[in-house]
């Protein structure tokens, strides 16, 4: 047998103006089930908060019905009350006639009548609901960052300066990413390197932070606050803590013809390397595929040479199992394939590059010693083009839709830099809209034109010629002057889109983080939970959320490392028990919850089941994971049979509501 | 027809998403006939989208596109210019009269090399 | 080609390959044709058939039968129009693919046994396709209908000859039937006043007795349990008390099924007051092609389907209005 | 039909939780005025809003329903509403089909900053159905008010 | 022997007899009988791009239905008649309310509706004969000559319709050449356009274009130009002078075959 209460505030006037209180309270008082009924100038103040608990006490009350303000208001405030006087706190509704009723109307009888309706709508949910315990889940106390660029550096060092242990899996041999190839830094032209390789420095040596280099995730599983996370370290063929990073082994290494990545094959390396002189760990690796000794057991010379003994020839793959309460995506950015812009001849001739070679050629660590020269020759150029939005805003297959936001301040960094040291060098820029938002980014970009004389031109290059000269003879469009121009060029430079990292959708899946039709992970909320994943404990650090810059990646890593802090001091986390779950006799296993799942919080067993006959029969069964579930409710009404319903809001509860309502 | 029907004409014959221009210029910077046109090919779809058009049928540009497709091949957007300006074309040969190339003119420009092609083509181009 | 299907799962029973066939045996009359699992080359041997009659879709029955654990796989023939529904149904797991051996069939288009009737021919004993015709046997002897008078209603709109999943073909693969026709009724409807469709759906559907009949058949409707016999759901009920009932039930069912539904067209064969359900579940798939592009359930085992996906420039639900002022 | 000049219609509104019923409580806060015939069921996410429950409000004598969520883009659970618009354009197109008159069903996003907005919409909407009068077509007779 | 209905198209059975005799008889060597449609018509050397046009496209809607109803393929040499063929095929297949408008007109029955399969000759070198068997069946090798391959605009695009090789960085002819045994010249204008019929209402435009192909060419050393299109052919020769020789793919393919050893003219 239900015992109801139900109280209703008068809010001072505000309620009770326009709402005869004691009227609703004689009219709810009639319901069935309803034991205690009072009102109370101020429900929310203590001593209407002491009414609640001594009624529930002394009429042993099973559910409390509130008529008042929005529940957005003090729902919280009256379930601690219940709770306090033991009562579960989700047997607590809330009747809000304040803000949906005494404030828009003025007539009296009207309102009455409503806030009548809507209590009994309360107390009708109210007899549906059951006591719910929100679920308490452990935090390992410890984050995994994947992807080891500016991004993941950033968000890891926030962490782990907060005291907690952070982890950096990286798939190359050392961390740096993207940053540690570029020259400069725009609109400050600092160089990218004195910068950057500090902090890849404090990430060594902070002792929260451990960096699997050379390695990838295999596997997750687990919820927030719990991941489990398998991480294959690939073979370096090196022993890591014996290698000292001499170098003496890549000196030695008789096959020296292996493009050298890090320069984007400009020069070479050889079959073991350490990828540039600052990395981290500054640890040697062999490269499996053009190694002799691993090939065909013939040579062995590095390891003759080696006197810290650190090479291994028999090392394999090891498989590493870590615990995680967080874990961080930084996975970054690859330069788009140009090749499928034939017109601009990038595999015809070696003077068309990317923009990111062009900062090899710039960079004073670079393959040329910072000398710009012509891949072809060797020789100065002196007319360079440069072009934008090349696959960026393109919406064909092989484009992307999206604009790439970096490319129109690197390459007016490019431009006067080139002008700056090279005045003799022409350089135009063929665009389509230079967007500068950023603080002293247009100031930068004017200065480029106004000051060192880059010629930016509105328009586009049809085609690209290669001639005989070693000429690139640019066929471009002037759309300002409306005229076509053939630029005689010595080197052509694409600003290339950037895409996601290629193995941001596996590792998505494996996180059952969702992401865009570009391969972006998409945010929970577009403004307001910028760098948090829909799904929970999955965080977003850097351009494997949309194309940024430096100044914008760092901020944002810092935001994602205080959304992880703020998780990882929790001891414990309080579920919502308003989630849902499947009855398993009614589910047919069919994924439709699955597809509709924001946060793929429903997978699937096989169940055994006996049947009426004494038979056993195997279903396919959905199982809701309460820690992942935030409750939305889109797979109840995905679900053909009903067997999905949602606690707190359950279909019969909102069925009561109705009929209450169109009594 | 007014504007909005001439408009809409040329968009429906065509099959071409003018408004999706980002008005980048990589039509006019691939045309092999730029420089033999009034009117280029990012105009023809501008203006189309304005609905300016007339001051395209009055053009001799619109004789000028070779159909080469170097447009539709590289425009970023999918626009298609090459089929906006034959649109514009068909709607003006279309009309009584308008004929661009007559048959009697055929005997003037003979070569004794010119393949049977030349002549179709064109007659297809530039008559109704 | 009764004789082909015969020799072929013949052969699959003897090479150890299925050990059961699902497909279709004459009931009391030989126009009443149902589905049946033989265990043996003689049971075969004496009740297959494969005829102008056999319309029943055979793919709903694989829930049960291929779950039978230790039973090793099944045959099952499926029609064209059939392989859709059973990729529908592999598709949302409710069938253990490993079980099944799936034979596609040609069709040349299933005969409604009640417009020959209607024709005066009684005594059916048989059916045959021969050229334009249907050939019928009967206990007077032979009499010719023509295909496009003795077809079933969902025949005269094919979708398609071409089997979506299946591991092996008897016959030519068939080719998608342009949708001429298949839209037809579902457009009349449209374009009657509100009252009118009131009034017609008012007839057709105070017809229903609640006999589940369509919700047995269906290969969409396949729930281990109907969420009207879900007491959780709040719309648990058996018998239709007020009209209201039926076209809460006829509603939820094609909602339901939106989306999944194969157009299979059993509901309104089975219907023993002829409803043509049919037009309830063709408007959302004729809504679904046109406001989220053409999309045909079951032609593919993976993928969502349109009630379980979005793209972000959807259409209103305001264009229902929109259009109606069209 | 004939319009009765005292009818006053039964309207239920659906609303989420984080945008829509914030919606309809800001226009409380400003004291923006709506008829009295509305009453708002809170619901997690408009995806929650089942066609059952839309079905059984109509059985039980209601006039007109009304689905309020988060602008497209905006939702609290990032995709919740998207199917909302799938679903419920299906749900009324089929629902004119059978000859239910348009104007009884409706889907509106309100964010919950456009208290203005919510109060106008069930302005409109009580009006547009007030002009039809009152629910024969889906009404369970049995469940008839007086 | 492979049978494959063949549409020679206006031109080859007029000015450039040439390039049908030898195609043929280069056919038959590797395997293949072309069968001539009956009574096909001009394809009329353009495709019209108007989706409202009927009229224009009847011509190529016939051969394709012809082709349909024998064996399925039709082969082209020339780029024109291949590319008006090919777009009026993909018409057919996109776009139901043309096919069913021509259906009707035409009284094809069945509808057609885009079924047959338009292939150019260098696609059956390509992908069916392959270089490999070709390089086997050359007699004698073209060695030492620097061709250049002249593809023009007909043969690659609308490369999302035609699918005939890569749009900007196409390698076929390039292949075919090395398959001859001489050696390929690569040059950036070997996509663009030649003036096409703009020479016969404006021959200093057409001019203008084959100068730059022509010169493009030359200077990265080529001393002959193939091409498969007698409209390019004769805008080649006729409007630019210069020291190349032009030919079509089919004349230096028979000559590679030896099949100009019996005094066929060229």
């Amino acid at each position: 047998m239900q015992k109801i209460g139900v109280f209703v505030c008068h809010c001072g006037t505000n309620i009770a103006a326009t709402v005869d209180v004691k009227a609703v309270v004689d009219a709810l008082a009639k319901e069935p089930s309803v034991v205690f009924a009072a009102d109370y100038p101020y429900m929310c103040s203590e001593s209407g908060q002491n009414l609640i608990k001594d009624a529930i006490r002394e009429h042993e009350l099973t559910g409390v019905v509130i008529c008042s303000c929005s529940p957005r208001m003090h729902e919280v405030t009256f379930r601690r009350a219940a709770a306090s006087a033991g009562l579960n706190p989700y047997l607590v509704e809330v009747a809000n006639i304040r803000e949906q009723c005494s404030w828009i109307h003025k007539d009296k009888a009207e309102a009455t009548e409503k806030a009548i309706i809507l209590g009994r709508a309360a107390i009708a949910k109210a007899l549906l609901n059951a006591p719910l315990i929100a679920g308490e889940s452990p935090v390992t106390k410890r984050a995994l960052v994947i992807g080891g660029g500016i991004a993941g550096i950033q968000t890891a060092l926030d962490i782990a300066e907060a005291g907690f242990p952070v982890d950096i899996v990286e798939q190359k041999p050392t961390i740096g990413g993207k940053m540690a190839q570029i020259d400069k830094t725009f609109p400050t032209l600092d160089c990218s390197a004195c910068i950057l390789t500090p902090k890849m420095v404090e990430c060594a040596q902070n002792e929260n932070i451990r960096i699997f280099s050379y390695s990838e995730v295999e596997s997750v599983s687990g919820f927030v606050g719990s991941f489990t996370v398998k991480i294959r370290k690939k073979a370096r063929y090196v022993d890591e803590v014996k290698c000292t990073g001499c170098g003496l082994c890549t000196e030695k290494c008789p096959v020296k013809n292996v493009p050298n990545e890090f320069n984007l094959g400009f020069d070479n390396r050889r079959a073991v390397y350490i990828p540039f002189a600052q990395a981290i760990p500054k640890i040697a690796v062999i490269d499996p595929d053009r190694c002799n000794m691993l090939k065909n057991g013939k040579c062995g010379l590095c390891s003759r040479v080696c006197e810290a003994g650190a090479i291994n020839y028999k090392q394999t793959d090891e498989i590493v199992e870590e615990h995680y309460g967080a874990i961080v995506a930084a996975t970054g950015y690859e330069i788009s394939d140009v090749t499928r812009y034939g017109e601009y001849a990038y595999t015809e001739s070696k003077d068309v590059i990317t923009s990111l070679e062009f900062e090899r050629l710039t960079n004073a660590a670079g393959p040329t010693g910072g000398v710009l020269l012509r891949p072809s020759d060797g020789k100065h150029p002196h007319t360079i083009v440069f072009i934008q939005c090349v696959g960026s805003r393109c919406v064909l297959e092989k484009g992307k839709p999206y604009c790439s936001k970096i490319c129109c301040m690197y390459t007016a960094k490019h431009a006067m830099l080139t002008r700056e040291k090279y005045p003799d060098t022409e350089v135009y820029v063929f665009y389509i809209d230079v967007r500068t938002p950023g603080k002293n980014f247009d100031e930068f970009y004017r200065r480029a034109a106004e000051e060192f004389g880059v010629h930016y031109i509105k328009g586009a290059v049809g085609k690209i010629v290669p001639r005989a000269d070693g000429t690139l003879d640019v066929q471009a469009a002037d759309l300002i002057m409306d005229e076509q121009l053939r630029i005689s060029a010595d080197l052509v430079v694409l600003a290339a889109a950037i895409e996601p990292s290629k193995t941001a959708r596996k590792l998505a899946t494996m996180l059952t983080a969702s992401m865009d039709t570009n391969d972006f992970f998409t945010e929970a909320h577009p403004k307001l939970r910028p760098v948090e994943s829909p799904t929970a404990g999955i965080f977003l650090s850097g351009v494997c959320q949309g194309p940024k810059d430096i100044p914008e990646t760092v901020s944002q890593a810092g935001a994602c490392a205080a959304k992880v802090i703020g998780l990882l001091s929790k001891n414990k986390l309080t579920g919502n028990p308003c989630v849902a779950h499947s009855d398993e006799l009614m589910c047919n296993g069919c994924s439709s919850c699955a597809n509709v799942c924001p946060y793929g919080a429903i997978t699937y067993l096989d169940k055994e089941f006996r049947m009426p006959d004494r038979t056993t029969k195997v279903r396919r069964v959905a199982s809701v994971n309460p820690a992942v579930c935030q409750g939305c409710g889109a797979c109840t009404v995905a679900c053909p049979s009903g067997a999905m319903d949602l606690s707190g809001f359950s279909n019969s509860q909102i069925m009561a509501e109705v009929d209450a309502i169109c009594r | 027809m007014n504007k909005q029907d001439l408009k809409e004409e040329i968009v429906r014959m065509s099959g071409s998403a003018v408004e999706k221009c980002m008005r980048c210029g990589k039509c006019s910077a691939s045309c092999p006939s730029y420089e033999d046109m009034e009117y280029h090919p990012h105009e023809f779809v501008y203006l189309v989208e304005k609905g300016d058009i007339e001051k395209l049928m009055a053009s001799e540009s619109i004789y000028k596109c070779l159909t080469c497709f170097a447009c539709v091949e590289r425009c970023p957007r999918g626009v298609e210019p090459a089929k906006v300006v034959e649109a514009v074309r068909l709607i003006v040969i279309r009309e009584q009269g308008m004929n661009r190339l007559k048959p009697d003119d055929i005997p003037g420009l003979w070569d004794k090399d010119l393949p049977q092609q030349a002549i179709v083509t064109a007659m297809r181009k530039y008559t109704k | 080609m009764q004789e082909r299907l015969k020799a072929r799962a013949r052969e699959l029973l003897g090479d150890g390959v299925v050990t059961r066939v699902l497909g279709w045996k004459k009931g009391e009359f030989s126009y009443d044709i149902t589905p049946a699992v033989f265990e043996s080359a003689e049971e075969l041997e004496r009740d297959f058939v494969f005829d102008g009659f056999c319309g029943a879709n055979l793919s709903k029955y694989l829930i049960q039968e291929a779950s039978k654990p230790g039973k090793g796989k099944i045959l099952v023939f499926l029609k064209p129009c059939d392989s859709y529904s059973y990729g529908e149904l592999l598709k949302e797991h409710r069938i253990a693919k490993e079980n099944v051996y799936a034979v596609g069939i040609p069709c040349e288009g299933m005969a409604d046994a009640d417009r020959i009737r209607a024709r005066g021919i009684d005594g059916i004993l048989g059916i045959e396709h021969e050229g334009e015709d249907f050939l019928v046997h009967t206990l007077y002897g032979d009499e010719r209908v023509s295909v496009k008078e003795a077809l079933a209603e969902r025949c005269l709109s094919c979708k398609s000859k071409r089997h979506a999943s299946c591991d092996e073909l008897i016959g030519e693969e068939g080719e998608d039937v342009p949708d001429d026709v298949r839209f037809t009724e579902v457009a009349r409807l449209e374009a009657m006043t509100p009252e009118e469709r009131f009034e017609f759906w008012r007839g057709e559907l105070s017809r229903c007795v609640r006999c589940n009949a369509c919700r047995n058949v269906c290969p969409a409707c396949s729930c281990e349990n109907c969420v009207f016999d879900n007491p959780a759901s709040g719309i648990s009920q058996k018998a239709a008390a007020d009209p209201f009932e039926e076209n809460m039930y006829h509603i939820i069912r094609a909602f339901h099924v939106a989306g999944r539904c194969t157009d299979c067209g059993e509901c309104s064969r089975v219907c023993p007051e002829h409803i043509p359900l049919h037009l309830l579940n063709r408007k959302f798939i004729k809504d679904i092609d046109e406001l989220y592009g053409a999309y045909r359930a079951g032609e593919s085992e993976d993928g969502k389907n349109p009630l379980v996906s979005y793209t972000e420039g959807d259409v209103e639900p305001s264009v229902v209005n929109e259009r109606g002022r069209a | 039909m004939q319009v009765n000049e005292e009818f006053v219609p039964t309207i239920v509104a659906f609303c989420c939780n984080w945008c829509s019923y914030a919606g309809a409580d800001l226009s409380g806060t400003n004291r923006l005025p709506y008829p009295a015939n509305v009453k708002i069921i809170r619901v997690p996410c408009s995806c929650r809003v089942n066609p059952t429950f839309i079905l059984r409000a109509f059985q039980r004598g209601a006039d007109g329903v009304i689905i309020c969520g988060c602008h497209p883009g905006d939702c609290h659970y990032t995709t919740g509403n998207y199917y909302t618009r799938r679903r419920m354009t299906l749900l009324f197109s089929m629902l004119d089909y059978l000859g239910i008159e348009r104007a009884r069903t409706r889907v509106e996003w309100v964010s919950a900053a456009e208290g203005q907005k919510f109060a106008e919409t069930m302005r409109s909407f009580v009006k547009d159905v007030t002009a039809l009068g009152p629910n024969r077509r889906l009404e369970d007779l049995r469940c008839r008010k007086d | 022997m492979t049978k494959i209905a063949y549409y020679p198209g206006c031109t080859l059975k007029n000015k450039a007899r040439a390039l049908d005799e030898e195609a043929r008889a280069a056919a038959r060597l590797l395997g293949y009988e072309f069968e001539e449609i009956d009574e096909w018509q001009c394809c009329g050397g353009a495709f019209t791009t108007s989706r409202d046009e009927i009229a224009t496209k009847l011509a190529a809607a016939r051969a394709l239905t012809w082709a349909r109803d024998h064996g399925g393929r039709v082969v082209t040499v020339c780029s024109a008649c291949y590319n008006v063929l090919k777009q009026t095929n993909a018409a057919f297949r996109t776009d139901s309310e043309f096919a069913a408008k021509v259906s009707r007109y035409e009284k094809t029955d069945p509808p057609y509706r885009g079924e047959a399969e338009v292939v150019h000759w260098f696609e059956l070198l390509r992908d069916e004969i392959g270089f490999d068997k070709l390089r086997a069946a050359v007699k004698k090798p073209l060695k030492g000559r620097k061709i250049a391959p002249y593809y023009g605009c007909l043969l690659l695009r609308p490369s999302e319709t035609l699918a005939f090789d890569s749009p900007e960085n196409p390698t076929v002819m390039e292949d075919f050449i090395r398959a001859l045994g001489a050696e390929p010249v690569r040059y950036a204008m070997r996509n663009e356009c030649c003036g096409g019929y703009l020479t016969l209402e404006d021959r200093d435009a057409a001019k203008k274009r084959s100068a730059a192909v022509l010169s493009s060419a030359v200077e990265m050393g080529a001393d002959c130009m193939i091409t498969a299109c007698p409209l390019c052919l004769y805008n080649l020769t006729k409007n630019a002078a210069g020291p190349l020789e032009i030919r079509y793919f089919t004349d230096v393919l028979a000559e590679a075959l030896g099949l100009k050893e019996g005094g066929e003219n060229a």
